[in-house]
């Protein structure tokens, strides 16, 4: 029933994109579509939220995709629950597009997509076998690249969406592979008939790592990651929002879906592999985010660190399953699923702040930003609850995901294998260095962007957002901080979806006395957001009322004291990549080869002194230059069978026929 | 019968009519409802066939083909009474010409149903010779020194394949005569199927090596692909249309003809591999020949090699699956790559160029044009949720599960042509517009046929159709 | 009842460590003073300083936003609640179980957070210099932390504070490696944290030394007076937690029954308590004055150390439970 | 099937065979141009064997139009396009003249294991003219891709072609044999006179490679 329900918004959706073309950029296109498309989004996030824990539903089987197989779709808890993530993104990104849309220059590049793109990911949730899931997968990839080409007249962005689609169908591709595995040569390719047949462990561990190549690049794992940091800010806001907030989380429900659901009982060295990759994408990841300047840039590099913290959690929850501690594996999977949620809360919202900052004053660039917590106060006070949840500081929900995680981590010494008790350790002083290095990442991106003073005109003037944007931001700010303090209640909620994959969930959290987290037994530990953020809240207005109170309230206004040497020219402040220095000095020469190079004008002379960072993309540089060097040289090899006379041309059939001669001449 | 004789007959007889005609509005409309009649002749096939005669058959394996390959005519011929209007305009042709144009146009036409219909090998040869001169014919229709050349190439390639075919086909009658008699019997296909298994399977080997060669030079693979890329680039779009779009498959339909009479002999060697292989170098070939062109026509011409190479290893690798997957891309790809090249015809005609550096941006200065060639290529290039993305996933899936490593080095292949067309696409359709902002009198009719076409059979494949096709994946064995 | 008497208990000790906080600080300036032969000044000093900023008029930069005001209230607030959250002399308080040591160490975290952020909002180069030291700092110093944790927790199967302790007093602990590895680690970032000499010296306003004072460069009144207070509290926390986890003797586990002995018990908890925060004090003061400031960008090497150290404490106990 | 009707069959077929490879050493354009004729002149008489021997009378059609077209016509208009375009007498061949006649030997080999390793139960003469016939179309090829003048190599595809005839005749009652005989004198016809228009003097590819490489468009 809800799939059925589910399927028929995801057809109004198309239907929508359809609508769109035809309106093309009509004045009343944007509101209509966003409109609808909100609309649509709450209703599926809703019948979603609602069929979590609702009972096992029979598959609807539609007359597409593959003839002789018919297309499945399946709501079970797994998908339901991404579904719930996908649609509120969704939602909140159209309401915040309602007023975010007015800017756009070429809404007919946007409009028509948007929609599909929705769609497209929702079906991949809803998706039951091989075809129709590749296909809304492929058809996800190809509808957010054309929303990365919606400003096709700058270079990067075209740079962008091609490597952006290129990496897109790599990973189609090796999913393909995948389930080409898992469906065997006489091609079961329906999800049910796939967890039929048991494959032999050498195929299941293939299809880990073509899985892992597959859904990993769309995650933007290392080292696939280099699409993800050139096509979510290229995309407009809202649409980085989506790419980043929730895109990312379509691939995470692909691999628990391969891993968890279709691939059979793993192997413990799988986990292995998925956490020391998240521990190295978290690290990495966080790391090219403190030397960007970009402010979407610095988000998107951030996705990448959370999406590394995500895997962590699963790569725990693989090889506990493996050797069998499900309740251990219930926790970390659950705790993947959280930070994937407040991902999605807090991502949402970054990028509508980075939007709205954008709009307001033309800039990514956060060197020429500054001070706009003056000019566009509830974006300052919204974007901060994003950055402080974000930084998992408690009480705010990406404390609690973070916090889970290391109870699973502290649970892994009951492990067997060596392998796991080395690394595991080694990779939670990775997430720890991660988690404070994220703090100070996004200490480095509100203060340059929001504090302070302006850094150039455009933002000296900035304008605060429309109503709708507003509105989004704080909502999700509040979301992001209740989800903080009243954790039970969303862990209940994916307490069937652990049940359905490891037969067995967290123990229930919300019936706890004073609404405290307990994971495991009191004794062992608890964490309580609701009663931190009251002491915190009651202890800060103790403060204000004793002072207030007892002592004086007097404030005077008084210019910059600054040690008694104010600078006051803007460009005096501390900059983006100053900021970063001291960081950059300890990371920088061994993972980036960070050289910094000063130009000091010979005495006397007016020329500026010159301070130069080079920071190389090692990835990059080690893997896919040499991939399109490759390229290249093999077709101007090859080019020259294009100007070769006739008579060579001749003597090409002439060597086949001889060749095919011989071989029949030989055969038997 | 009659369905046959139609199909036959309206080619034939408007090929002298159209000579004669003059004026080629009128003579465009004429080729157009001959066209037209033809297909549906064809489709009359569908429902009421006769029983095979000496020289005609009409079976469930080449309807297939006969009714894409009229549709698709029709549809280019449509095409083509647009964009020959703006030739003549442009003075590229003069009427003399056009008239000759589309007497030929008929007759490659003919040729082509004939070589479908042929119930005798020797007829099917006589046929796809005749079809492949009158394509040459019209390749040199320019009179340019390009025009010429390529022309030249592709009839001296095209002279030697002839060649080869009718050595195959004189040592597949020597391989029947022991066994069926002599005379016409030895060449009648029905007669041959029947008694394959007793042939001398020595000289079938022989005879499949010469007219995989031979047919295979029509069919642009690998190592015999030559004259393809520049015939298309320098013919006049239409003829580019139809040659990626029907005279492939054709020679492609005789192919499978006689890998269809080897499998049934025993003793003989499996062509199966043979064909995969040289499928799996053609794919890997043209890939990368994609990324250097310059010209947008050649451009899309080595893309067919690319797919004749798919579906030759589709064939190769046999099997319900892969046979039916090679069925459905080779009409899916007739289907695309003719829309693309009529997108394209338009495209050059707006831009006065075929260079690919100097069409940029059509997107914004011209929207229609611009975004039919954006679906077409994400069609050719393999995405969903358009036809070709379904036939590819099935081949590679069900490789992957036999053939790990063929699997790898297809999708290597499928990789690397992606590559090169997403990389044109985004110069063509994207970034800010090149010079040439003439307005379109484009027929979009057929693009929007073709690309409906594609779009549905991605989506949605009526049973009739599936069991049918499976049908005849079965019969190729 | 039962609740009434917890919640006192625990108001009790919020009350402890806010009022402490300060003599902590004054006693080390005194000792360190009296170290290097000097009167230095009175131990109750940091009260009367708190007095006169808090009764000061508070003066604020033109371009002051609404979060400079209002971080010093976060900072206080966060650090207390941390501070109250650790056994002082009595163990099993009712809020120990709303946060554990992972928590506690998160809660500064976000104190640290938002005075990064305040010496970031007016816009001078001080407070640039200030935040981006003091992020890098933490960026190291936390982790250590969490790697401390980790040993911990692994040694006693559990991150509450409470449980821990309690296991600590146990007989069944034995002298480990780890232990030892784990209260260096601990020390080392306690220093760091807390601005210290060798990686901090809060009694400097050289621009080029300075970390934290860089930070707080323009608050005045009762901001200046809350950020201090928060520091010292800050202190105090590290104090006390070394103390809980390290020489937890005559911690009290909470008692149900509320009788002499139990105030009795309370009452040698209590004097335990300071003798430990008094040697502590002392300790610091002695290291302090007979080690010298190291520059910032050496500071990584030590941390790095501290990291290394708590790293490997966790990675034993993660190889072989024995140690 | 009596002895001598296969002996003479035999000697023939051989002796085409034998004149292709005098074919594949000449280097004298006019010395090419008669050993053609004399090529065709040899298919001639085969055919109209074997429409003796077969009693089939519509090969002597085909023997007809080998004898007056190949052997004649087609020699003379050669020759007078060698004069009219002053075609320069020598023949440059690909490689020297020796490895050529090897490489011959070693496909006349491939042939022969070819047939006769594989046509184990096909009647005899049909085996031994096929082997030749193939032999023939091979060495025909061979021709073409060592000439680098197109007369050269025109003269290759048509021994080539005579090939195929051979191989056709020796197929007992196959049907068209005149028909495709006929098609591809006109196909030759189509060739020369298309080297005739296009004045294609030395390579079979253009006049002057400028205008390839303008018109490949393609070269950097």
């Amino acid at each position: 029933m809800p799939t059925a329900v589910l399927l028929w918004c995801a057809a109004t959706l198309l239907a929508l994109a359809v609508v769109a073309v035809l309106l093309k950029s009509h004045r009343i296109a944007s509101p209509l579509i966003y409109v609808a498309t909100a609309i649509v989004s709450a209703a599926m996030c809703v019948v979603a939220a609602t069929s979590i824990g609702a009972a096992q539903s029979a598959a609807v089987v539609l007359p597409l995709g593959l003839p002789w197989i018919g297309a499945y779709f399946l709501v079970d808890p797994l998908s339901a629950f991404f579904l719930a993530i996908v649609n509120l993104g969704g939602l909140a990104a159209s309401i915040y597009a309602l007023g975010y849309g007015r800017h756009e220059q070429s809404p007919h590049r946007v409009l028509p997509f948007f929609p599909a793109f929705l769609a497209g990911m929702n079906l991949v949730v809803l998706a039951a076998d091989a075809f129709s899931f590749l296909t809304s997968w492929e058809f996800m990839s190809l509808t957010s690249w054309a929303l990365v080409l919606a400003r096709h007249r700058d270079e990067d962005n075209r740079r962008a969406g091609y490597v952006y689609i290129l990496m897109a169908s790599l990973g189609t591709f090796a999913l393909l592979l995948a389930f080409g595995l898992l469906a065997g040569p006489d091609g079961h390719y329906g999800f049910a008939a796939m967890r039929g047949q048991n494959l032999p462990a050498s195929y299941a561990s293939l299809v880990l790592l073509l899985a892992l190549l597959g859904a990993g690049s769309k995650a933007g794992i290392l080292p696939l990651h280099v699409w993800l940091p050139l096509a979510h800010p290229a995309a407009p806001s809202h649409i980085s929002a989506l790419m980043s907030g929730v895109m990312t989380k379509v691939a995470i429900y692909a691999i628990i879906r391969i891993l968890f659901d279709l691939a059979g009982p793993p192997q413990w060295w799988w986990g292995l592999i998925i956490i020391l990759l998240g521990g190295a994408t978290a690290l990495m990841g966080v790391l090219y985010a403190l030397f960007q300047a970009d402010m979407k840039r610095i988000l998107a590099y951030s996705t990448i660190e959370n999406i590394g913290f995500i895997f962590v959690g699963l790569g725990l929850a693989l090889s506990f399953r493996a050797d069998h501690f499900d309740a251990a594996a219930a926790l970390a999977l659950t705790a993947a699923l959280f930070h994937a949620f407040n991902h999605s809360l807090f991502k949402s919202l970054m990028f509508f702040g980075s939007g709205a900052v954008l709009t307001a004053t033309g800039e990514r660039d956060t060197e020429k930003l500054g001070g706009l917590i003056h000019r566009m106060p509830v974006t300052a006070l919204a974007v901060l609850g994003g950055a402080a949840a974000i930084s998992a500081l408690p009480p705010w929900n990406g404390f609690v995901s973070e916090w889970l995680t290391f109870q699973t981590i502290l649970l892994s010494p009951e492990l067997p294998q060596w392998g796991l008790r080395l690394f595991v350790p080694a990779t939670g002083a990775l997430l720890a260095l991660s988690v404070a290095l994220a703090a100070a990442c996004f200490v480095r991106f509100y203060g340059i962007t929001f504090l302070g003073r302006p850094r150039s005109t455009q933002a000296a003037k900035a304008e605060e957002t429309d109503l709708w944007s507003r509105g989004v931001m704080l909502a999700l700010a509040v979301l992001c901080l209740l989800t903080g303090i009243l954790p039970g209640y969303v862990i209940d909620l994916m307490a069937p979806v652990t049940q359905s994959l490891l037969g067995t969930h967290m123990p229930q959290q919300s019936s706890v006395a004073w609404l405290s987290l307990v994971p495991i037994s009191k004794a062992r530990s608890s964490y309580n957001g609701l009663l931190v953020f009251l002491f915190i809240a009651t202890s800060a207005l103790l403060a204000v009322f004793a002072i207030h109170r007892l002592a004086s309230k007097a404030t005077r206004r008084a210019p910059i004291w600054a040690c008694g040497f104010p600078q006051l020219s803007r460009e005096a402040q501390y900059t983006a990549a100053s900021f970063a220095q001291p960081i950059r000095r300890v990371f920088g020469p061994l993972l980036f080869r960070a050289q910094e190079q000063v130009e000091m004008p010979a005495p006397g002379s007016m020329a500026p002194a010159r301070f130069r960072i080079k920071l190389d993309d090692v990835i990059w540089n080690a893997l896919y230059l040499p991939l399109a060097e490759g390229v290249r040289v093999a077709t101007d090899r090859l080019n020259v069978l294009q100007f070769l006379t006739i008579r060579r041309y001749l003597s090409l059939v002439f060597g086949a026929l001889v060749v095919l001669l011989l071989v029949i001449a030989i055969w038997r | 019968m009659n369905g046959i004789a139609f199909v036959l007959a309206i080619p034939a007889l408007s090929a002298p009519l159209l000579a004669a005609l003059p004026g080629y509005r009128l003579s465009a409309l004429v080729n157009t409802l001959a066209s037209f009649l033809t297909l549906l002749a064809a489709l009359s096939l569908l429902g009421w066939r006769g029983a095979p005669t000496p020289y005609f058959l009409v079976d469930d394996l080449n309807v297939v083909f006969i009714v894409l390959n009229t549709l698709v005519g029709f549809t280019t011929s449509v095409f083509s009474a647009s964009y020959i209007g703006h030739e003549l305009e442009t003075g590229r042709l003069t009427p003399a010409y056009l008239r000759f144009y589309h007497a030929m146009y008929q007759v490659m036409m003919f040729g082509m149903n004939l070589a479908l219909i042929a119930n005798n090998i020797g007829l099917m040869w006589v046929a796809i010779e005749l079809a492949t001169l009158a394509t040459v014919v019209m390749v040199g229709i320019y009179r340019t020194h390009e025009a010429l050349e390529a022309a030249w190439k592709y009839f001296i390639l095209a002279s030697v394949g002839i060649a080869f075919a009718l050595f195959g086909t004189i040592l597949v009658y020597m391989a029947a005569q022991p066994v069926v008699g002599e005379g016409l019997p030895g060449m009648t296909w029905t007669i041959l199927v029947t008694r394959a298994a007793h042939f001398d399977p020595g000289l079938l080997n022989a005879a499949f090596v010469f007219l995989f060669l031979g047919y295979g030079t029509k069919v642009g693979l690998a190592p015999l692909h030559a004259w393809l890329p520049d015939a298309h680039a320098e013919g006049p779009t239409p003829i580019s249309a139809v040659l990626s779009g029907l005279l492939l498959n054709v020679a492609l339909y005789a192919i499978l003809r006689f890998k269809m009479l080897m499998a049934l002999n025993p003793g003989v060697i499996a062509t199966g591999p043979l064909m995969a292989t040289v499928g799996l170098i053609s794919v890997l070939f043209a890939a990368f020949m994609l990324y250097r062109r310059r010209d947008i026509k050649r451009l899309f011409a080595y893309s067919s090699i690319e797919h004749m190479g798919i579906v030759v290893f589709a064939f190769g690798m046999g099997g319900a699956l892969a046979n039916f997957a090679g069925l459905l891309q080779m009409t899916m790809h007739s289907l695309t790559k003719s829309a693309i090249f009529f997108t394209v015809g338009h495209i050059a005609q707006v831009k006065g160029t075929q260079r690919v550096s100097e069409i940029r941006g059509l997107t914004e200065s011209h929207p229609m044009l611009g975004w039919l060639l954006v679906v077409g290529v994400i069609a050719i290039a393999g995405m969903p949720p358009l036809g070709i993305f379904m036939s590819e996933f099935l081949i590679v899936s069900s490789t992957f599960a036999r053939e790990p490593l063929l699997a790898g080095a297809l999708v290597l292949g499928l990789l690397v042509a992606f590559g090169a067309l997403l990389l044109r696409l985004q110069g063509f359709a994207f970034g800010s517009p090149s010079e040439g902002r003439a307005p379109v009198r484009a027929s979009y009719l057929p693009i929007f046929a073709h690309l409906a076409l594609v779009l549905i059979a991605g989506v949605y494949l009526p049973p009739t159709l599936v069991t049918w096709f499976q049908h005849v994946a079965r019969m190729l064995g | 009842m039962a609740l009434i008497r917890d919640l006192t208990v625990q108001g009790l000790q919020m009350l402890l460590v806010v009022a402490l906080a300060p003599l902590i600080t004054g006693l080390i300036r005194k000792i360190k003073a009296r170290l290097v032969r000097r009167r230095g000044p009175p131990v109750l000093q940091p009260y009367r300083d708190l007095l006169k900023l808090v009764r000061k008029e508070t003066v604020l930069a033109e371009n002051a936003s609404w979060l400079f005001r209002a971080a010093p209230y976060l900072i206080f607030a966060a650090t207390w609640v941390a501070a109250a959250l650790v056994p002082t002399f009595a163990t099993g308080l009712l809020f120990n179980w709303t946060a554990d040591l992972i928590a506690i160490v998160a809660l500064l975290g976000s104190a640290r957070f938002f005075l990064a952020l305040a010496g970031m909002d007016v816009g001078t180069s001080f407070g640039g210099i200030g935040a981006s030291r003091e992020v890098m700092i933490a960026s190291l110093a936390e982790p250590a932390m969490i790697m401390i944790v980790f040993s911990l927790a692994l040694l006693v199967g559990s991150t509450q504070l409470s449980t821990i302790a309690a296991f600590m007093v146990s007989p069944n602990v034995g002298l480990r490696v780890t232990l030892g590895l784990a209260l260096v680690s601990l020390m080392m970032v306690g220093i760091a944290e807390n601005a210290r000499i060798p990686v901090d010296n809060p009694a400097t306003h050289l621009e080029l030394t300075m970390v934290h004072e860089a930070m707080i460069l323009e608050y005045s009144g009762r901001h200046l007076a809350l950020i201090e207070l928060a520091s010292s509290l800050k202190l105090l926390l590290y104090l006390s937690l070394i103390a809980c986890l390290f020489l937890p003797w005559s911690m009290v586990p909470l008692r149900p029954e509320l009788s002499l002995s139990t105030l009795g018990a309370y009452a040698l908890g209590g004097g335990a308590y300071a003798v430990k925060l008094g040697f502590g004090c002392v300790m610091l003061a002695l290291f302090e004055t007979a080690i010298a400031k190291m520059r910032v960008f050496r500071v990584p090497t030590f941390l790095g150390a501290a990291l290394m150290l708590g790293f490997l404490g966790a990675l034993l106990l993660f190889v072989s439970r024995g140690l | 099937m009596h002895g001598l009707n296969f002996d003479i069959a035999h000697l023939l077929a051989g002796s085409l065979v034998l004149v292709s490879f005098l074919l594949l050493y000449q280097d004298r354009l006019y010395a090419l141009l008669n050993m053609f004729a004399a090529h065709a002149i040899v298919l001639s008489l085969s055919v109209a064997w074997q429409a003796h021997i077969q009693d089939a009378p519509h090969l002597y059609i085909t023997a007809f139009i080998a004898l007056i077209f190949k052997g004649i016509i087609i020699p003379v208009a050669l020759h007078r396009m060698i004069v009219q375009l002053g075609i320069h007498r020598e023949i440059e061949t690909v490689a020297g003249i020796g490895p050529i006649m090897l490489a011959g030997m070693g496909l006349v080999g491939l042939s022969l294991a070819v047939m006769l390793h594989i046509t184990t139960d096909a009647n005899l003469i049909a085996r031994e003219d096929l082997a030749f016939a193939l032999s023939v179309v091979l060495l025909g090829l061979l021709i073409m891709v060592t000439r680098r003048n197109a007369v050269g190599q025109v003269v290759g595809f048509m021994s080539l072609e005579n090939g195929l005839v051979l191989a056709a005749t020796g197929a007992r009652g196959m049907p068209l044999v005149v028909e495709i005989s006929v098609a591809f004198s006109i196909l030759i016809a189509f060739i020369v006179i298309g080297i005739f228009l296009f004045r294609i003097r030395e390579r079979f590819d253009t006049v002057d490679v400028h205008a390839l490489d303008r018109f490949r468009g393609e070269r950097r």
